[in-house]
């Protein structure tokens, strides 16, 4: 038997490694050590019901386990063959458990290609990697040595960058190849800045060796001898991971001179991002790693001229070169055959915010946001209504109920306002104020710019304070009309696409809210009642018993008694005066009978 | 560890290591391997299916069958312990009774490998465990 | 070639040109203001960041800064779209939307980049409120910072780092408080800046300015204990004309001189002359450490390095301490000037040294700096009291209502005014090295130089190597304008000097001191820098006397009071000595 | 220019760092990072140091060090609280966090408390976004917080600092 637990970063932030320590020790006791083995493997995604424990050979997938859970697990399961009931995922529509993550609705509709080895495989352990496939698509490409026909192969299957821009990697290996040089360069982007995307880490923690794999493969094709992981200095975890898996590729001979015998070199370094979202951006990344500061420069030249040290290189991201051995060992036709006409394969989202299961989730280009949304993500949490979805980061749209059955891909999220990006994927449901959301991502990327160009330096800075200005309730008509005049600016004068596409909340927010812009702007209302500048508290009298705690409560002695007594109380109710309120919430929070509500 | 020098040397590793995760690929698509599922519910350990199920899991190793072995609680055939489910591709399920580690050689060499039916099988009056 | 069309006209130009070149020569001239070139010296800032300067270019999805965009073949481009302007007028809003609202006061006003792209684009108001940029106000002599005024233009970084590797400026921060800034944010004087001002001559807006000594000097000038005496060094005369609409390479040295009288100076003298004594001692130094060189003194430094330019003796004291016995220790001909009219002068005049006020017309910014030398005063009193550069002498003549194109040619006064072509192509890169060169060779060799004109000291390009022949001696020198060049050669130097050099000029500012930060701004047009060296060349080919040695005010004062060059008393008075600067590390208990 | 104070022993450590890079200025980023790990942040002396075995001028280190969120020229307190302000933090009410622990220590994001135990800073993803809002409080993550939780981890933390 085999106990394979999530050691991803969610899951160890629930202590997911004392389980494993708790289980050992459990087995140890009960002398089932050599019969069952632990192993700590990558992030399963489904993060909400964290920490994941699954049980082979049959399948069983244990959510949200304690370490107190684990002698249980051992006596009941593993001794004598009886599930834990309680531990297993319950459907919510259903109302039923479900024993094998298979057909759980979060799984059934994923297909898992750059996470295929995640929640699988030991990470830390190459042997593991190689018993599935590891390093077989690198040994057939050195051994038939023929880069063009590798390249080709990437050609026709199809891929396309999964960083966000979704250009065709293999038309970008193609144009490193052909540039001569004495040295050229494969960097692999894991500079992941996208707040709510965590694939480029599920990926690097669970499954290190891809990477190494591909960028070998990569480098072969090329011709560059030399690797380097720009990752970011906050994903100590991964680092670790990826820095014992080169290791033990080194030591395999996988790296290294002479790789297989082939003749190839090729070795790989990690450099550090030091939190710094810009560094996404291919030429602000090369200088950051030559010790610049992370500013982007105009392209031409491209990197596959002139990149890092000046020499041709190659930037891919993550999740891109995850799906390089795949394509190999099962042939681009195979991979071809998933997804939309221009969208091949799989794209890996962080599905987050108002959803019932929050996670990383892997499904085929072409699925609908609603499938995503309503079977994969379960639902609005708390049976509210959707209101829109989030996607692209900071830098891509926010899309509606008339967008979820649009088919996801490249193409469609672009001409739906929004991006692929890097997967992150949020949704929303009806108290989220979209203005306020929007100038969460302005305050992103306001944070985030470089400063080097004006439109983001002081353009988005200006978005930012006509947003903040309307949330303040002190918008105007024309404010609006600026935000949308000055975004469409930005856009067609950033230097780099951070700037490009900052102000791509603000469009489409004011393209599928402007109801709730104007709200805001003519009757100083807050829809989703988030933005406190624009709301009320309000003591509904007939519910108000006048016991007078709020008034206790209140921190600035605004709420005080009326004269009115509602019938069947005793005391006169309370009131708030609006003026002196500073809406803290604190006589909300304290009243028993619900009297207090916000308006 | 000796270094890979060569693709058929990667190869050659890939087949003695693939033993380590065997399970947890056939697991995770069992549809394509023998299932086998051993009622293990308190009347069936003290019935020997411990036994029977360590019996199953080395024996199908050794003669190199693509086999998943799980435990299962009570089947409902308490009067026939210790019971085995036996699942071929494609095929759809019998469940045996009174299996010890004999009967089970029997049930893996006549009707795992060569299709023969074998004594001891019960009614299908359920459709599988899960 | 290329075929391209700019605004529906279809020209030819070179692969590799970019969209705001090929418009230019099409004629049309798209507005730049982060672009900054000095072509043909090596300066170039193309960051690509303001984005004044976009272009629409069928087929692309967004606009092309037309400065970074080279045209490709089939290019049809629009500069003055509808969309176009709108996204240039946004983005000069949005730069001004940071920027303080006060032309009226600002020293930049009428000579500023950013005031003249609002007038030419019609800007009548800015639409945006918001935040703005404050800074703390930080002056060095030489250089006044006001970076709330800043556009992150980024050219004085670009100056301060690939021209001159002084390493004193740097963008800091990101996003909107980015700034071009010091080193944690310290004064620019506590930090490696050499004052060369080169930062001032190419900032488009008021952030980076000179400081100001026009009203020192008035006050000095109204003072009638004082006797104030003026030297003005040779690049002014052929620059001041341009401030008061001349054409670039007007030589207006009798102008200057009567516009210098008008303004009340008592004395109107020249640094020219000093630059004769500079060569005088620089040269018999030269000579003098060759001479024990051939000797066998294995003591001697060599190559001497020239020690005019106060901000290349500033980036030596503060980048290469250990080569501090390598430059000429001769003063430089504003410090000479000084020291002479102080001493000598002033006893001749029968002027107190405290009653008498010198007055430095400079093209420099470091001159500033230069004079506040603790060595170069005497218990406190400076031997130069103020340094203005050409640009305030403009500015102190319109104030005081002289219009320098509408006075006579006056001479200069004497004794210290007489000057000859040598000391005038001292202000030209090579100048130095050519006027040192035609007293070395006839002193040396003790006869006559076959040819005056040493061509191949002469032009813009930036590290120039050659060897003289001194009557059978291979004098091997070198000529470097900006210090990232002179840094070669000092790490060369420092290598153990494999080309074998004696004597290498060094001048911080393009095409020498007639680029230097106090003359007029020429906004990145290098052709006017080279019309000035053009101006001097003439200058010189039009004096009578064209070697320092043969300057008879020299050879007098020589006579009269110095004895001999490098004699006792000139060492006390025409000579320095140089510091270590670096900063160096002191461990704490 | 003036001198700079370090104690020796930070300098050793800083010239063994450089030298590990072989003081190739293009390694700045990581000589950065090892002098932030070793120094808990990096104060001006440090950066002037490194400029010097880096060959590069401080203006350029520190242009470097003010570019990057993660390098930080003010010490953390003993007990660093970060809040995660990802956009799955944020709709799940990550502000409301920040506020709590804001008021609760009395200090703004970027401060640090006045006994230097507590310091209050927001970061982007932690990835733990399954678990959000998530406040990273001396190492420790910890998930699913609301605004009542605050004093209580506050409390916590404090006993593990002997307050």
């Amino acid at each position: 038997m085999h106990l394979l637990i999530c050691g991803g970063t969610g899951c160890t932030a629930s202590q997911s490694l004392e389980i494993v320590d708790k289980f050992k020790a459990e087995l140890k006791a009960n002398n089932l050590e050599d019969e069952v083995q632990v192993v700590k493997t990558g992030c399963f995604g489904f993060c909400e019901k964290g920490p994941i424990v699954k049980v082979i050979p049959d399948n069983t997938f244990y959510t949200e386990v304690t370490p107190a859970d684990t002698a249980e697990i051992v006596k009941e399961h593993i001794i004598k063959g009886r599930k834990v009931n309680r531990l297993l995922y319950l459907d919510p529509k259903e109302k039923e458990h479900v024993s094998d993550s298979k057909h759980m609705n979060f799984y059934k509709k994923q297909i898992r290609i750059a996470l295929r080895n995640c929640g699988f495989i030991n990470p830390e352990n190459i042997e593991e990697y190689i018993a599935r496939d590891g390093y077989a698509a690198l040994g057939d490409v050195l051994a038939n040595n023929n880069p063009t026909a590798t390249i080709d192969i990437i050609k026709k299957s199809g891929l396309r960058g999964r960083g966000g821009g979704g250009f065709p990697t293999g038309m970008k290996w193609e144009i490193a190849s052909k540039n001569h040089a004495d040295q050229k360069y494969i960097i692999c982007n894991a500079d992941e800045g996208d707040p709510g995307a965590f694939m480029d880490r599920s990926i690097l923690e669970g499954d290190p060796h891809s990477i190494i794999e591909a960028m070998a493969i990569g480098g072969f094709c090329i011709g560059a001898t030399k690797g380097l992981v720009y990752i970011r200095a906050e994903y100590p975890l991964a680092i670790h991971r990826l820095q014992v898996a080169i290791d033990q590729a080194r030591e395999y001979g996988l790296l290294g001179k002479d790789i297989l015998g082939s003749g190839f070199d090729f070795d790989i370094d990690l450099r550090y991002g030091a939190g710094a979202f810009v560094c996404g951006e291919e030429t602000a990344l090369i200088h950051s790693m030559e010790g610049q500061r992370g500013e982007p420069t105009f392209k031409p030249p491209f990197p596959a001229q002139e990149g890092y040290m000046k020499k041709p290189s190659n930037v891919n991201n993550v999740e891109t070169l995850a799906n390089i051995p795949v394509i190999i060992n099962k042939g681009w036709e195979w991979f071809a055959s998933i997804g939309t006409e221009k969208s091949k394969g799989t794209k890996v989202f962080a599905l987050a915010g108002q959803v019932n299961n929050v996670g990383l989730i892997e499904v085929p280009m072409g699925i609908t946001l609603r499938e995503v949304i309503f079977e994969i993500g379960g639902g609005i949490k708390d049976g509210r209504k959707f209101k829109a979805v989030q996607t692209g980061g900071p830098s891509g749209g926010c899309l509606t109920e008339k967008h979820l059955d649009t088919p996801i891909d490249y193409d469609n999220l672009i001409a739906a306002g929004s991006m692929m990006g890097s997967g992150g994927m949020v949704v929303m449901d009806e108290t989220s104020c979209m203005v306020s959301i929007t100038k969460f991502y302005l305050d992103f990327t306001v944070e985030e710019s470089c400063g080097k160009c004006t439109p983001c330096r002081v353009g988005n800075k200006r978005l930012h304070e006509l947003l903040d200005k309307i949330t303040q309730g002190n918008g105007t008509m024309e404010d609006l009309e600026m935000l949308r005049e000055l975004s469409h600016v930005i856009k067609d004068t950033a230097l780099c696409g951070l700037g490009q596409t900052s102000p791509n909340p603000v469009l489409s927010t004011i393209d599928n809210f402007w109801d709730e812009y104007v709200a805001h702007v003519v009757d100083k209302k807050c829809p989703a009642g988030q933005c406190k500048k624009l709301m009320q508290y309000v003591i509904d009298p007939e519910l108000c018993i006048g016991c007078g705690k709020c008034a206790k409560d209140c921190p600035v002695s605004t709420i005080k008694r009326t004269d009115y007594i509602a019938p069947g109380h005793k005391l006169a109710s309370m009131e708030i005066d609006q003026s002196k309120c500073i809406k803290c919430g604190a006589c909300q929070a304290g009243c028993k009978f619900n009297a207090i509500s916000v308006k | 560890m000796n270094k890979i020098k060569n693709l058929s040397d990667l190869r050659k590793i890939k087949d003695d290591l693939q033993n380590k995760i065997k399970l947890r690929e056939n697991s995770n698509s069992p549809e394509s391997v023998v299932q086998i599922k051993v009622g293990m519910a308190t009347s069936g350990i003290a019935s020997g299916a411990k036994e029977v199920m360590s019996f199953l899991i080395d024996e199908l190793d050794r003669r190199k069958i693509d086999a998943v072995v799980t435990q299962v609680g009570d089947m409902g055939y308490c009067y026939a312990e210790p019971t085995i489910e036996v699942k071929k591709p494609g095929q759809d399920p019998l469940v045996f009774g009174y299996v010890n580690t004999e009967k089970a050689k029997e049930i893996i060499e006549k009707y795992i490998i060569n299709g023969e039916l074998v004594e001891g099988i019960l009614p299908a009056n359920y459709q599988s465990i899960d | 070639m290329i075929n391209v069309t700019i605004d529906k006209k279809a020209l030819q130009v070179p692969e590799g040109t970019t969209i705001l070149k090929a418009a230019r020569m099409a004629g049309i001239d798209i507005p730049t203001l982060c672009y900054f070139e000095l072509n043909g010296m090596n300066f170039e800032n193309k960051p690509g960041g303001c984005r004044v300067c976009m272009v629409e270019v069928k087929g692309r999805r967004n606009l092309a800064p037309a400065c970074a965009t080279d045209v490709t073949e089939g290019m049809e481009v629009f500069t003055s779209s509808p969309r176009v302007l709108k996204a240039r007028k946004t983005v000069i809003e949005l730069i001004l939307s940071d920027h303080p609202n006060d032309c009226l006061q600002c020293e930049k006003s009428g000579d500023c980049e950013l005031q003249a792209l609002a007038t030419r684009m019609g800007i009548r108001r800015i639409p945006f409120n918001g935040e703005q940029s404050t800074y703390k106000i930080d002056s060095t002599l030489s250089v006044y910072r006001d970076m709330d005024k800043c556009v992150y233009c980024r050219r004085c970084e670009t100056m301060c780092n690939k021209f001159q590797s002084a390493g004193a400026l740097s963008g800091v921060n990101r996003g909107f408080p980015s700034v071009v800034g010091t080193s944690f944010s310290k004064p620019l004087g506590d930090t490696s800046c050499i004052n060369c001002g080169q930062c001032v001559q190419v900032c488009p807006v008021g952030a980076l300015t000179l400081v100001d000594n026009i009203q020192d000097v008035l006050n000095a000038i109204a003072d009638p204990k004082k006797t104030v005496v003026v030297q003005t060094a040779p690049a002014v005369r052929v620059a001041l004309g341009e401030e008061f609409g001349m054409k670039p390479g007007e030589i207006v040295t009798g102008k200057m001189a009567a516009g210098l009288r008008r303004l009340g100076f008592d004395k109107v003298f020249d640094t020219d002359w000093s630059a004769d004594l500079t060569i005088m001692e620089e040269g018999t130094e030269l000579l003098g450490r060759l001479t024990k060189a051939l000797a066998g003194d294995k003591n001697v430094k060599l190559p001497m390095f020239t020690s005019c330019c106060p901000a290349w003796v500033s980036f030596y004291e503060k980048n290469f301490p250990d080569l501090l016995e390598y430059p000429s220790t001769a003063k430089s001909p504003q410090a000479m000037f000084g020291a002479v009219a102080k001493n000598f002068l002033a006893t001749k005049m029968g002027v107190k040294r405290e009653d008498m006020v010198v007055v430095s017309i400079m093209p420099c910014l470091a001159k500033k700096s230069e004079l506040a030398r603790e060595e170069f005063a005497v218990n406190g009193n400076r031997d130069v009291d103020f340094s203005l550069t050409t640009r305030e002498l403009a500015h102190m003549l319109k104030q005081c209502n002289i219009d320098l194109t509408q006075l006579p040619e006056e001479d200069f006064d004497n004794p210290l005014g007489q000057s000859t072509g040598a000391g005038v192509i001292f202000g030209a890169t090579g100048g130095v090295m050519e006027a040192a060169l035609r007293t070395a060779y006839e002193v040396h060799c003790k006869k006559p130089l076959p040819r005056i004109d040493f061509e191949e000291t002469r032009g813009l390009e930036g590290i120039k190597e050659a060897t003289i022949d001194f009557d059978g001696f291979p004098l091997k020198i070198a000529i470097a304008y900006s210090l990232s060049n002179a840094r070669k050669l000092m790490e060369e130097v420092r290598a153990g000097n494999p080309n074998g050099y004696h004597f290498i000029e060094v001048m911080a500012c393009p095409g020498g001191c007639i680029g230097g930060a106090g003359q007029p701004y020429h906004h990145g047009d290098s052709d006017i820098i080279r019309k000035r060296m053009e101006a001097t060349y003439r200058e010189d080919a039009g004096k009578p006397i064209r070697k320092s040695h043969e300057n008879p005010d020299i050879i007098a004062i020589y006579k009269e009071y110095y004895g001999e060059p490098c004699g006792h008393l000139s060492h006390e008075q025409l000579h320095t000595h140089y510091f270590n600067r670096q900063s160096t590390v002191e461990f704490e208990k | 220019m003036s001198s700079i104070k370090i104690k020796k022993e930070v300098a050793d450590k800083i010239e063994a760092i450089c030298k590990s890079f072989n003081n190739d200025a293009s390694e700045l980023i990581n000589v950065l990072h090892q002098t932030q790990d070793y120094l808990g942040y990096l104060p001006t002396e440090a950066q002037e140091v490194i400029a010097k075995h880096l060959n590069i001028s401080p203006a350029k280190v520190f242009g470097v060090v003010s570019f990057y969120s993660f390098f930080s020229m003010v010490p953390k307190g003993k007990c660093p609280v970060a809040i995660c302000l990802g956009t799955a933090c944020y709709v799940r009410g990550a502000e409301k966090i920040v506020d709590a622990f804001s008021q609760r220590l009395n200090i703004n994001v970027g401060e640090t408390d006045k006994d230097g135990i507590f310091s209050l800073n927001t970061l982007r993803c932690v990835g733990a976004c399954g678990l959000a809002p998530v406040a990273l409080v001396n190492g420790q993550v910890y998930g699913r917080l609301v605004a009542d939780d605050v004093k209580r981890i506050i409390e916590e933390n404090k006993a593990k600092f002997g307050i």
